[in-house]
């Protein structure tokens, strides 16, 4: 058991983490801190800038396959680069969605083909992808997606609406979930379509959230049009491709992400010294265990690295979402009654002009939905990590995420 | 013994709900909620004028129904359940309050029959953590008059009340008292402050040298501090009160989306996820109740258990309220953090909610030193 | 509103209170405090001469019709008596359930001649009932019944056995749920029988429970017989009764049990004071909402009280054993919390050895089980309650408990 | 980087397991918790012989294995797992790591190689409160010997132990210090205490003028009350691997039953209300594995942070491990309210590792505190 990184480890940490803050340091200083939840919209030409200089420098695609123009780096050097990205506080990303969902599935699923047309622009930041899963009717349940894609020609011709798609507005592709077989039962039938975002048939429409910011849109394909080859996988497959993707999204890469939750903690521990509330046992007592259950999730995150198993299958594995959103949730809650009356008061008088622990109270609601709400990640652990047997449904449901 | 809403009760109730219906569906509250005065006036003036609400708790004598706390509490629980904006917690939980316990009869004449008709809204400026026996205002003598002096932060719909009732140290006196400040008084600066739940107002109050006439510091039977924190428990009262309607609305809310929305072939509501959280909710909803009643009660009929009664009936309401609100965004999943949607309002209030007039941590304390712990 | 009881009712709680002192204070002395839980052995004679008392005074069947031997006085005039019972540490009942299951259940359902033979002596105090209901493998689904009854000749012939049967060995007769018509699915085909104890077909096994006392039987019935007459309903109609019966056990009628749970918080904050956790910020917290969660319940029965409808079918009604049950169980963690480490040592070296707090936390575990589960409960009430769908099930359990 | 068990640790919990589960099955352990003893003798004698659990963390030069905290962790798992009644908590967590801590080498050279050969029991006496500081036991220079007077209640094992460290107060010097007392030293008074947690003895320890040579005052590198404190860190580190391995057992059980046992036609595991408590049970277990890894790790590897680890891991798998024996009773439903079925044996001993060496609010404020709030 060795909880240190190894020594060309920490070299590799050293690495990065003096690149970003010399990049930070200079011209793109603007955007550090920005771009995070509740900011997705800042400074977009920027960021934009900055993706091309991260895929300039390397850094995209670290894990990549060397022969796809990756740097084939061990997934605990992905983790450290991540881990220095959210300890310099770089910016949001705007190619994440292609660099971590759509690269991966190419190279698992796609042709020579499409991995030569689409992986180069994502390596160089240069094409910006955005996610179409979700439906008004295709939630928690992603299998009764209902957009569905004709074969007319050597095109397919979509029709349909995708929902909680984020950066719709500013990505240059969509990797869009579709049925194509209409006769088929549910998550039978359907296909993984790349859909080019600026033609006639796609419309894109902000969805204003309980914040009153908009990071997520409906995206709504009315006669949309792509190539008959941009489907990955066979026809009808699309459930697999799909299923795949979602395996690379609750991948271990979270200790990044903790290292956001620490600056939050700190910000709430900052605040109750100020205030005094610090010295609430109450308080004390929700601190000390907000502490413990962060430093547990980077625990088990390292567990993940360390397993030498598929990490998706493995117990600590399926955990992990349910344990981090419920633990980002009770954060959001903390951090108001450390506020105290003073939680109420935002930063300015229009609907958006939260405070940043405002901002982190009413985003962290979402945790415990999206990405496999926390009754589905319960069914999940339940059911695949014990054995306990399904609940007899009307309909087959095997696939549900 | 009948533990139950009067006939009157339930028939002002229905009346409340009728009227809110019409008058304050949620697109008004969303309208109201963007303008600066935080409340639509024609509503408050429905509210005086057809249900009564500004007159509720005033004497017969000075133009008011002449009723007690229990029936303004079905009231409270219709203004919860529509999100209602309106200053009705601030001009008749405070305000009136205020003067009916602080207040000499001679002042009550003078000031309750204006706030009993709706033509003037009131308030009371007091510290925000809700504690009852200190304030940042100064009161001191100036002449014949009094000079107060200070800043009082969130007082709830502060920057509109044509009346505001300030509690201020008086040094002297080594005491609280209370003075009778309208709003419009020459070195009274009111400034509306931005919140996070925008369906109720709070403001800050600076009051540089504000001279108030003998005659309206409050000369009641009960002393400044004591006064104030009848006023605080009467107020937290009506808040509990509110605060079960909310719940009530966001079970209904939730249960109603349970029932239609269909994943997996089956509505939620069928799955026991969501089942037992609506379960939990109603054992929530319905034990606030009594929570709430029991205090509305015995502010009417036992004012040595209000203390208690209160302190209880805020921390378990607001509890409540606050669970109910946040298991309603659970169950509705992305829609119900949608903008667009009520799921937030009542989020978001339930959350101020939460903390107004006293954090539940803090009337939990109160009850334990009520028991001599 | 009024939540003082009137007048006449006060006098009558005079009467109740002023009986009760004087009788326990002359020769029922001895059993002052004593057969509640965990002590339902104790006495048992001097027990069962208190129940003649009882009844010999009247206090038996309060509420009972007058035409059957009872006084016919309101509802709340019985929960004046059962808080004054309490109140002055009465010892627990040995017919509590023949006087509260069986004899209304014979009033609603049974024949003048059952009436007449069976409600006397349980007025009297003089014959004492026990409930055959759940079974190993009908706990929370009592449709799944398996014990069988046969009619041969003028008698019932009984196979089966029975379970968490509370006094079962001191009992002079078992009303009985069997199975009589084994081709009818689950809930149809049973039948309510009443069983005589004092037979060789019927065996009687003490259940040691995790506290190592026995409170409850196993009953094996094993060619047991009872007459012909002895049903209760049509054959067939068991199901229908026997809800009955769970109907009067769940009625408003917990206001004496909740004065015995105030004994218990009064014990846990004497306790609290004694070793100085009561200035412990923590531990006042959870006594306040102790306290606070035990008035409400008062104040939810009152409601119950004051309701004009059924109070079986109000929602206030409806919640009432999920909130007790799990308010006593979490005051059974609240007094191993405010006795800290002296919690583990207990009254002596044997296995039933316990301090009474060391028996509340055992004992409260039971309660979020027996008499329809937490989880049942919650079935309960977002079905009948809010009118939630039911789940698909592989077969028909609409009475489930 | 390698945050997992190393292979030769893994191989011991399998050994562990084998040993367990072939002697010490739940017949054995309800036998063990009937006698005065409270455990078997014979099995501690395997558990020494076969696993070497006894000499575990001994130097190799003194007839050890010389091994770490990490070593300990997986085994405690399995004693936690097998719910077994041996001395290994108290002879080998707190007795031998207070020699490791806090003696000289020479005193290590006289006392180790007995507890490492499973021949000697040992435990330590401090304050049931978990403590470092303070101690009521006193001790004062008598002549060229020590002389001990005090009581300490709640001493694990106390009253089978062969050696006892007692943490007592030398008030000359201000400061706690520890001391060897053989379990038949003259003036020592044991009595076995009933407890509710039957599987796990703790024993009251009356000193009259306990006389201690001055050879046996502890005389490591680290002084009396530090030395305890890391003692009670290494010993809060194996009750909590234990308490994950009970947790586990706990799910396990539940797990088992959930999938067989057959309520309205479906296993009991299909229905949501029993699915969702296992998988928020699994939830407690894996978080708890891994924050008692970190203790362990920390133990061995990084001093300190070990206050924090070891307060950390210990209220965390304190609480995992109640809620899970707790839901474990739940799940079962009647049976599992029975003296027959295991799951009381797993509740009390939850209860009572809730409590032994501090309370979870407790370890908490200790977080608190070393993060400087």
């Amino acid at each position: 058991m060795e909880l240190r990184f190894s020594q060309a480890d920490e070299a590799f940490r050293g690495e990065a983490r003096d690149w970003l803050e010399a990049e930070l340091a200079g011209a793109f200083s603007v955007v550090r801190g920005r771009g995070g939840p509740g900011d997705e919209e800042a400074l977009h030409d920027e960021r934009l800038a900055w993706e091309r200089r991260l895929g300039e420098a390397g850094w995209i695609g670290l894990g990549w396959p060397k022969a796809y123009g990756g740097r084939e780096e061990s997934l605990v050097r992905q983790v450290i680069f991540n881990e220095e990205y959210a300890r310099a506080r770089a910016p949001g990303r705007l190619g994440h969605i292609g660099e971590t969902l759509l690269g991966p599935t190419l190279i698992a699923f796609g042709t020579e083909a499409q991995k030569t047309r689409f992986l180069p622009p994502i390596l160089r930041g240069e094409e910006l992808w955005c996610q179409g899963y979700s439906e008004p009717n295709a939630g928690s349940d992603l299998a009764n997606v209902r957009t569905r894609a004709e074969r007319v020609g050597d095109q397919w011709l979509i029709e349909g609406q995708k929902t909680w798609t984020s950066g719709a507005h500013w990505s240059d592709w969509c990797f869009v979930l579709c049925r194509t077989d209409p006769a088929a039962a549910r998550h039978k039938g359907l296909s993984y379509l790349l859909v080019p975002m600026d033609q006639p048939g796609v419309t894109v429409r902000p969805i204003v959230q309980l914040t009153g910011t908009s990071e997520f849109n409906e995206v709504f394909f009315d006669g949309a049009r792509t190539a008959a080859d941009h489907v990955v996988g066979a026809e009808g497959d699309g459930w697999r491709v799909a299923m795949g993707t979602l395996a690379f999204e609750r991948g271990a890469s979270t200790l990044g992400q903790q290292l956001a939750f620490q600056h939050e903690l700190d910000a709430i521990i900052a605040c109750a010294r100020e205030n005094g509330r610090s010295q609430d046992p109450l308080i004390r007592q929700r601190i000390a265990h907000a502490w413990s259950g962060l430093r547990i999730m980077r625990l088990q995150a390292l567990r993940m690295l360390s397993a030498q198993a598929d990490t998706e299958l493995s117990r600590e594995g399926l955990v992990t979402k349910l344990f981090w959103a419920t633990w980002h949730r009770d954060l959001g809650e903390l951090a108001m009654d450390v506020l105290g009356p003073d939680a109420e008061l935002a930063e300015g008088p229009g609907p958006g002009e939260l405070t940043p622990l405002q901002r982190l109270f009413l985003f962290s609601r979402a945790d415990t939905i999206y990405a496999g709400s926390n009754e589905i990640q319960r069914n999940i652990i339940g059911e695949r990590g014990l054995g306990l047997p399904r609940a007899p449904r009307p309909t087959d449901t095997r696939g549900q995420t | 013994m009948r533990f139950a809403l009067d006939e009157e009760q339930v028939a002002l109730q229905r009346a409340a709900r009728r009227l809110l219906e019409r008058w304050s569906p949620s697109a008004a509250a969303r309208d109201a909620m963007e303008t600066e005065r935080g409340y639509d006036d024609a509503l408050w003036q429905r509210l005086a004028a057809d249900l009564g609400v500004s007159a509720l708790l005033v004497p017969e004598a000075l133009g008011g129904l002449g009723l007690g706390p229990t029936a303004l509490a079905p009231v409270m629980e219709e203004m919860g359940r529509a999100l209602a904006c309106a200053p009705l917690l601030s001009t008749v939980a405070l305000g009136t309050n205020a003067l009916l316990l602080g207040a000499s009869a001679e002042q009550q004449a003078r000031w309750l029959p204006g706030l009993a008709s709706g033509e003037r809204t009131a308030t009371v400026a007091f510290d925000p953590l809700g504690d009852a026996r200190r304030s940042e205002v100064r009161a001191v003598r100036d002449g014949g008059s009094w000079r107060l002096d200070g800043v009082v932060t969130q007082v709830l719909d502060g920057h509109t009340a044509s009346l505001v009732v300030v509690a201020a140290e008086v040094a002297a006196e080594d005491a609280l008292a209370l003075f009778l400040v309208p709003g419009d008084a020459p070195g009274l600066a009111r400034t509306a402050l931005p919140t996070m739940d925008r369906t109720r107002r709070l403001a800050r109050l600076e009051l540089h040298g504000v001279s108030v006439p003998p005659a309206d510091r409050l000369d009641g039977p009960l002393p400044g501090a004591a006064a104030l924190r009848a006023v605080l428990d009467r107020a937290r009262v009506a808040l509990a009160s509110e605060q079960v309607g909310l719940a009530e609305r966001c079970l209904d809310m939730s249960v109603e989306h349970a029932r239609t929305r269909v994943q997996f072939g089956r509505p939620i509501g069928s799955f026991q996820a969501i089942k037992h959280r609506c379960a939990d909710m109603l054992v929530d909803v319905e034990s606030a109740r009594a929570a709430s009643w029991y205090a509305a009660w015995a502010a009417e009929h036992a004012p040595d258990e209000l203390a208690t009664a209160a302190a209880m009936a805020k921390a378990w309401c607001s509890e409540a309220c606050f669970r109910a609100a946040a298991e309603c965004i659970q169950i509705h999943g992305g829609i119900g953090f949608t903008w667009e949607h009520d799921a937030h309002l009542a989020f978001k209030r339930a959350r101020a909610s939460l903390a107004l007039f006293g954090a539940p941590a803090n009337h939990r304390e109160t009850i334990a030193h009520e028991l001599g712990l």
